[in-house]
């Protein structure tokens, strides 16, 4: 206990025992799921992103594994809105804060979706601005500054509790972070997938049912650590890093480059629902070994 | 019985009940057990049971067809008892075959095959017979060692014989097994469920009501971790 | 000889022995490297990016070798535009065709190095519209769709001989390439390096001297055959394929989305200069096994 | 002489006279000798002589403190030779360090170390003998085995009695030992360079002239594949 303290820290008002969760889309999307986080020590249950109506995704393959990282195409299969309260009550039972991720078309169902969730309990929201590979959601919606904006307001309105948005690398981030911080958005959620595609070559097909994914992983470690430092270096705005934390130093490299607290999406199918304690026994052992005394004093620390 | 040459590399080599997802270039990949392995010319083999567009289009592959192929999926999982018998209805003897092949050896391995008519049992009991495995056949009309259903042959079992039993087929077989289940052996049941990641990741293949996932938890399940799966509904 | 005819292609008309050519800034900066590229068989020499004057680019470290690729903020060091003439002569007395890259701060830049290059015998131009680490350079200039154009504009003003334009991955990807190729721009490269940072966890520090550099290699497979994939389906164009190009999969991958060449960078350093014979012998066995009978048939054949 | 604690993991052993990229984080990465590798601890070992801003802050570092390190880099070249003459001047005894630790055993060793004045020459020598290596010191003022450059030294020697010559050290030794060069004997030269990317993609440490790369090709050389780069200019 007195040694995970050096680990809290606080995330846009929400007090986290330590910076490790799971990243949307990896097992928040039942009760069993939701368990089965809760047994690997998470700080934070994220939901799965949650539309509207409940959507069955793409028929497979829906996911390619790589040596280095994931590609997938999963569609957004999730059950609706609607069951947002049964995953609450879950996560709230175990004492854990739940994110609910949601994913809209345009600003009004987002509004809807976001009243729904907080109705729930729902501690933060996460908007999904960015998953590249369901048309009509993800960066569809966020295709221009004006609709970022007017998505940021729409949410913004229905709550006083804290709301992150989630964006995906391009070469216009700055400005994409820039517009949802203006309008009041409380975190950003860096980064989601990169687009990317396989072929087999003796089908000479694209794998993928919906022919491109998104690809996760190692692979996009390096990204993501870019960008939540060039985020961060920017604004000093309260981020939360997704992109390959595989262990303790890649987790790590996203909480020196500024990011507060750290989602793991591939790391789970890697390293199993072990990995969270495995990030954090390495996060403790470097902090005994460096000396630091809090993981905040930690965070940004690679940013001049 | 369809055979065919993995182009890529198959980095572990897969054990029974393992399955793997079997891509048909524009149409759906679906999960597929694998009936055999052989390693010198790296060549997988499926029993295809044609029941929807994508089994179908299987059946009717002739060479030189590309599927693409990724797994082996599934926890690599067989039984340690010395004496296993094996209740296989339809395609559902394909991992057997695989078990067959590579665990019989110092075993006693006896397989209840059930079909629905005679002529659909086919090679699978000679296939055995050669991998010296017994079997005793069921089918509904007349030709099979047993006339009735796997479940009638099941009933008149005498299961002291063994120390353990698999049973694969249709989710009704293995219901109707599970309500009749005899005491005092262990009962092991391979399930199916709609696979869609194939790694854990997706939810697809949950088992109702229980934190399991097929994919890769399975198929393979012993009789107390499935009960209220099969004895619900 | 016969065997080799199978595999010949012609891009923006200048005819290859076969698809396989180096990267901008791997080994085409000298005359040693030249002819190390000859050896290799590459059937073109790319250069390395020329700018105005000679680069000494950044201190070291610029390199950070990865599990899955690389990470490099070499700063566009080059001997100058003016050591072109060396480079062209070199490659030309073996017959080989020689692409020079060209990056400039501004059309006025473009237009200099252009007239440069073509004097001194280039048989194409690259513009390095996508540097992703050298500021002034590559995606600095190419801002603007407008800016694109007008670098096309004053290129394509001062010659009749072909001109590819270097694009990296960005989500308007769509659109400039469709502003290069209205242009008269007549093949695109794709893709150049994803901006990413390594952090090293001791120092607490950005390991480049630059922060950040360009991502190479594996990790950005996937998204090179998507993007390539994505324009040529659009367009339709001429295409040059770059990432990750490591064997005769990665390399057929690119091919099958639409390049109808293929350019190895990181290869080089995984391989050593035996990955060009190694990608064109697989290339050759898989014709041979699916019964191909031109590299021209496989073009994009994954695209529907 | 330093030591540096690896923290992560060096994927291979280092051999002589391989090298790393030694980052001092808000300074340069610069190339530096292995001098010694102790793999029960993962602790490397560095000789540095202070000539810049890099290097004078290397020089003062004091635990803890963190460097980074990429490497091994570098040919793991060593002589076959039975019986090996090292000429080495200043830091670049370095590498040679390394190799009596790693390769002497069994060899015949002898090593003449160079420096100016005698009070710069330490401890390496007892260092060299405690490895069971002999040694002969040459410095221009008194107090050395012999009174004069390490170019004087090897105008005295009789180099019959070795197999092969190793000179590291100053570039101006060096080339003044190819122009004396001894027939009868194979001579090997250690060169520096400036080392960039360290993995031969950058072209920054090209031995003018040739098309060898510093960092992949040596840094060790045969005499014949440098002979112009030390005798011209
Ligand atoms: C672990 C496992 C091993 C299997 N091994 C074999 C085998 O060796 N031989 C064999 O013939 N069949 C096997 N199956 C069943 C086979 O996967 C389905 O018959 C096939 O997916 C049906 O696809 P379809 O397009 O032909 O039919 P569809 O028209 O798509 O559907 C027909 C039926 O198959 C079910 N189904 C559809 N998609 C899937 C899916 N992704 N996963 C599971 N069921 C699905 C549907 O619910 C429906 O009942 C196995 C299934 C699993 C889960
Ligand atoms: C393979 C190799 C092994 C070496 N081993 C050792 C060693 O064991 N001990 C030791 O003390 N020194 C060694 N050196 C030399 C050492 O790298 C330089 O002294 C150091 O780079 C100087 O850096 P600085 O910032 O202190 O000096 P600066 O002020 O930057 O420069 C001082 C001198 O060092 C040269 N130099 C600068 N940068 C580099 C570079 N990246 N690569 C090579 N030379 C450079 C400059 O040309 C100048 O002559 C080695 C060099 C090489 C190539
Ligand atoms: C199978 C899978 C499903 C995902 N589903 C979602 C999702 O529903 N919503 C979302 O915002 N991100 C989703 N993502 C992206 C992850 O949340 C995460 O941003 C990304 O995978 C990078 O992190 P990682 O490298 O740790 O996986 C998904 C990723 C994977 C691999
Ligand atoms: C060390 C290094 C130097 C590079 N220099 C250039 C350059 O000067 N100009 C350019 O357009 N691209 C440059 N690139 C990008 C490559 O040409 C290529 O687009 C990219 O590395 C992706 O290909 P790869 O995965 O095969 O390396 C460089 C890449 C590396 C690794
Ligand atoms: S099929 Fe996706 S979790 Fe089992
Ligand atoms: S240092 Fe870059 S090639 Fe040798």
């Amino acid at each position: 206990m007195r040694k995970d303290s050096k680990l809290s820290v606080s995330v846009t008002g929400i007090e986290l025992r330590h910076p490790v969760m799971n990243a949307s889309g990896i097992l928040g999307d039942s009760v069993e799921g939701v368990r089965r986080l809760i047994g690997s020590g998470v700080s934070a249950v994220v939901t799965k992103t949650l539309t509207l109506e409940p959507r069955e995704g793409y028929l497979p393959p829906i996911l390619v594994p790589l040596e280095y990282g994931l590609l997938n195409a999963v569609g957004l299969a999730n059950p609706g809105i609607d069951y947002v309260e049964t995953l609450v009550r879950e996560a709230h039972s175990s004492g854990l804060p739940i994110v609910v991720s949601i994913g809209g078309r345009d600003p009004d169902e987002f509004h809807v979706l976001a009243v729904k969730a907080f109705e729930s309990g729902a501690d933060a929201l996460e908007l999904n601005l960015s998953c590249p590979h369901t048309p009509g959601y993800g960066v569809d919606t966020a295709s221009t500054l004006s609709t970022l904006k007017a998505v940021a307001d729409s949410v913004k309105s229905v709550t006083t509790k804290p709301v992150w948005a989630k964006l995906g690398y391009n070469r216009s981030i700055l400005d994409e972070a820039g517009a949802l911080l203006e309008k009041g958005i409380d975190a950003l959620v860096l980064i989601n997938t990169i687009p990317g595609m396989a072929i087999d070559v003796y089908a000479k097909k694209p794998i993928l049912t919906n022919r491109y994914g998104g690809l996760s992983g190692p692979a996009i470690h390096p990204v993501a650590v870019y960008t939540v430092y060039t985020v961060y270096r920017e604004y000093r705005a309260h981020i939360v890093g997704a992109g390959g934390a595989l262990d303790w130093v890649s987790a790590l490299e996203l909480i020196l480059a500024g990011a507060r607290a750290v989602q793991v999406g591939t790391g789970f199918y890697v390293k199993g629902l072990r990995i969270i304690e495995e990030i954090l026994d390495g996060i403790r052992e470097y902090m005994d070994k460096t000396g630091a005394k809090s993981l905040e004093e930690l965070i940004g620390s690679a940013v001049d | 019985m369809l055979r065919f040459r993995v182009l890529g590399r198959l980095h572990v080599e897969p054990e029974p009940p393992q399955f793997v997802m079997l891509w048909v270039p524009g149409l759906e990949a679906i999960p597929m057990s694998i009936a055999g392995y052989d390693p010198s010319d790296e060549v997988l083999e499926f029993l295809v049971k044609p029941v929807g567009s994508t089994t179908s289009k299987l059946a009717e592959a002739r060479a030189p067809e590309y599927m693409g192929v990724y797994g082996p999926l599934g926890k690599p999982w067989y039984p340690s008892g010395r004496r296993i018998l094996f209740l296989a209805g339809g395609s559902g003897v394909a991992p057997i075959l695989h078990f067959a092949r590579k665990r019989c050896n110092g075993r006693l391995c006896h397989v209840v095959f059930g079909a629905w008519r005679f002529d659909e049992v086919g090679e699978i009991p000679s296939l055995l017979s050669s991998l010296g495995v017994s079997v005793t056949t069921a089918c509904l009309d007349e030709g099979c060692d047993i006339k009735g259903t796997l479940v009638d042959a099941y009933k008149t079992l005498s299961v002291e014989e063994y120390d353990e039993i698999v049973v694969s087929g249709p989710i009704e077989v293995l219901r109707k097994i599970a309500v009749e289940r005899k005491q005092g052996i262990r009962h092991y049941y391979i399930l199916e469920a709609i696979v869609k990641c194939g790694i854990g990741l997706c939810s697809s293949c949950r088992l109702p009501g229980t934190s399991l996932l097929l994919c890769v938890d399975g198929p393979l399940f012993p009789h107390h971790l499935v009960e209220e799966v099969l004895l619900e509904a």
